[in-house]
């Protein structure tokens, strides 16, 4: 488990983030979004790759990223949408002024540590009275009937309401690149060739359509698909590599193909 | 107020301090007294200078709104070999993160720490909720009606504070103009100024321009060659 | 002993007997300071010597084997109001949920009661142990060897019990006066077969009986049968 080893556990996606923006010592000029994309898409997969379960969280922030990105390898594209140019711009200073906010908060914590780490260095005396004065403590239990102590355990034992989690920021699926390499392995055998476009023309969700971009890149490294793009701008093709259709690899045997 | 009087105060104010449980406030030690908060807060102070003065091993200190008696902090080697059960564990940067943001906005709610945090935050305020630092202090009376929270004098006690007002300003922690600058930049998906000129300029031999070009005519490439 | 090492060691043994709960031994004293138990009563005298020609209203005590600070004794009648006024004369709801766990569940650990209730109960359980109501029973033989609490005859004593088995069973409740009483206040027990029985037969008129029925599309109605 190398990877444990050596590099942090973030947070979570914003956290991510602020580092990746945040830990390059480069030139102000030098920041460009689509080394950070490729950052924040590395990490994402190192984190599939330990296994964890990686939370929707960081695959929805992933999706405006990959957005953001496609977004700048289009000039000023005449046949985009205003309405949708208008709200990735918005979703964009979503982004940032959340990153601003997580960031602050981040600092206030780091104060907050400071002044615990101070108090802790001193302890609080709850010695109480001593026991000369045990007599005068008033009795609580005035009043109290053994009823009432067998409604108090009742009411201590009945179930708490389950706190209802608030789902909006969290998208209802939970989408794994794992998952969409496993169904293009199965798929693109048979199809052969096909565009981007048309692999992803039946899903709906944003999201999903970033997962299979993800799983995309990802056959394309390890060598099983190439990627060509007649048109600079135009639809990408997707052809397969893959030399086995029946022994459709399994993904811990993917490493072996590549080179 | 008579000398004789103040002194029968102090050692009144000395005696109560000491056997109470909690920070006591000025108010109740002013009932009990018969003395103004006002006076009560003024004669704690002047004790608490004179243990000071005196090198005392504890002091008498203002905490969660009340006077309280507490090992003095250049005595904290020997009260932590004292105190073995380390009273207050550790807490997580998750959980600092989290009260940071209950004590700054409360009341709010779970779901609006989670979208502050970006991350679901269940456990962790359940943890500190057990740990007794926030609590449930109301409902949100809109439709949702949810859970709203706050933090506690238990919190207050932890970090040392008299009142939550005594936190330092949110504004101080606000990321400077140069960080915002930097942040803004790692998100703008045009090209930079820098890339615009270059490519104006129709210098080739420009890397970073040679570098975009790259990724124009193929999405796949930059990642690759990154590996 | 330099004059230096021995203001150290009277500020650290301050600080230590401050923050301890029970009178703490000379001997252990001694470990802490890497000092002989002598010293340590010697420096211990010397302080309480201090404080009482300084006039202060607490007092460094030998007691039960051990040093302690303590309210000094002329100080009793503010003491004592304190004690009286200045505590809430009434069991929290919580207090009280945290007593009956005990109470039903017994013998049971800190940890266990914190479980039930979802929240840290150190202070609740510390203010019952100090009013004599609960008391460690012994110790959990397992790995962890937690502290067993218990209740004690003080507290049979105060509900008029005989025995722990007294206590009404929690499948079969019988209406009693207190019922009566807690439904007017709002409180809503969850009623017995017999009880509904009870209301069948009985007067509509009566509101008590009424929100009683409204109880039973309750499902937590049942409950209370289940345990």
């Amino acid at each position: 488990m190398p990877y444990a080893v050596q590099t942090p556990v973030f947070e979570g996606p914003f956290d991510l983030l602020l580092h990746l923006i945040l830990s390059e010592q480069v030139d102000l000029y030098e920041i460009s979004l689509s080394r950070i994309v490729d950052g924040y898409l590395a990490e994402l997969e190192r984190m599939e790759h330990l296994d964890l379960d990686v939370a929707s969280e960081f695959l929805l922030i992933a999706a405006t990223l990959v957005e953001l990105k496609s977004r700048r390898l289009l000039p000023q594209s005449d046949d985009m949408d205003l309405d949708e140019e208008l709200a990735l711009w918005e979703e964009r200073d979503l982004l940032l002024h959340r990153l601003v906010e997580c960031k602050t908060f981040k600092e206030a914590a780091i104060a907050l540590a400071a002044l615990a780490g101070d108090a802790s260095r001193t302890v609080g005396r709850t010695g109480g009275v001593d026991e000369r004065y045990a007599g005068l403590m008033p009795d609580l239990l005035a009043g109290v009937s053994p009823v009432d102590v067998r409604q108090a355990y009742l009411r201590a034992m009945a179930p708490k309401p389950r706190p209802r989690v608030d789902l909006d920021h969290v998208a209802p699926i939970r989408a794994s690149v794992t998952d969409a390499i496993a169904e293009l392995v199965d798929e693109l055998p048979r199809v052969g060739r096909i565009t981007f476009r048309a692999l992803t023309g039946d899903l709906v969700e944003r999201l999903a359509v970033v997962v299979r971009f993800l799983a995309i890149l990802e056959l394309f490294k390890l060598g099983m698909v190439d990627l060509d793009q007649p048109r600079t701008f135009g639809d990408i093709e997707i052809v397969w590599r893959g030399r086995n259709r029946d022994g459709a690899p399994g993904l811990d045997e993917v490493d072996v193909y590549d080179g | 107020m008579t000398g004789g009087m103040r002194d029968e105060a102090r050692r009144a104010i000395e005696a109560i301090v000491l056997v109470s449980e909690q920070p006591i406030e000025a108010n109740l030690l002013g009932q009990l007294l018969e003395l103004s908060p006002a006076v009560v807060d003024e004669l704690c102070r002047e004790l608490a200078a004179e243990y000071e003065a005196d090198g005392r091993g504890f002091q008498l200190a203002r905490v969660a709104g009340g006077w309280r008696f507490q090992s003095h902090p250049d005595q904290a080697p020997y009260v932590e070999r004292f105190v073995l059960d380390g009273q207050s564990a550790k807490l997580s940067a998750a959980a600092l993160e989290t009260l940071a943001i209950v004590a700054y906005k409360q009341p709010i709610s779970r779901a609006q720490v989670a979208a502050i945090r970006g991350v679901s935050v269940d456990g962790v305020m359940r943890t500190l909720q057990q740990r007794g630092y926030i609590a449930e202090i109301g409902r949100d009376p809109g439709p949702g009606q949810a859970v709203m929270f706050g933090t506690t004098r238990a919190f207050l006690e932890r970090l040392g504070l008299d009142a939550i007002d005594d936190l330092p300003a949110l504004g101080d922690f606000v990321p400077s103009a140069d960080v915002v600058e930097q942040l803004e930049r790692g998100l703008r998906p045009e090209p930079t100024v820098a890339e615009r000129l270059a490519n104006g300029d129709g210098d080739h031999a420009d890397p970073a321009a040679g570098r975009g070009d790259g990724d124009h005519a193929d999405p796949g490439a930059g990642r690759g060659d990154g590996e």
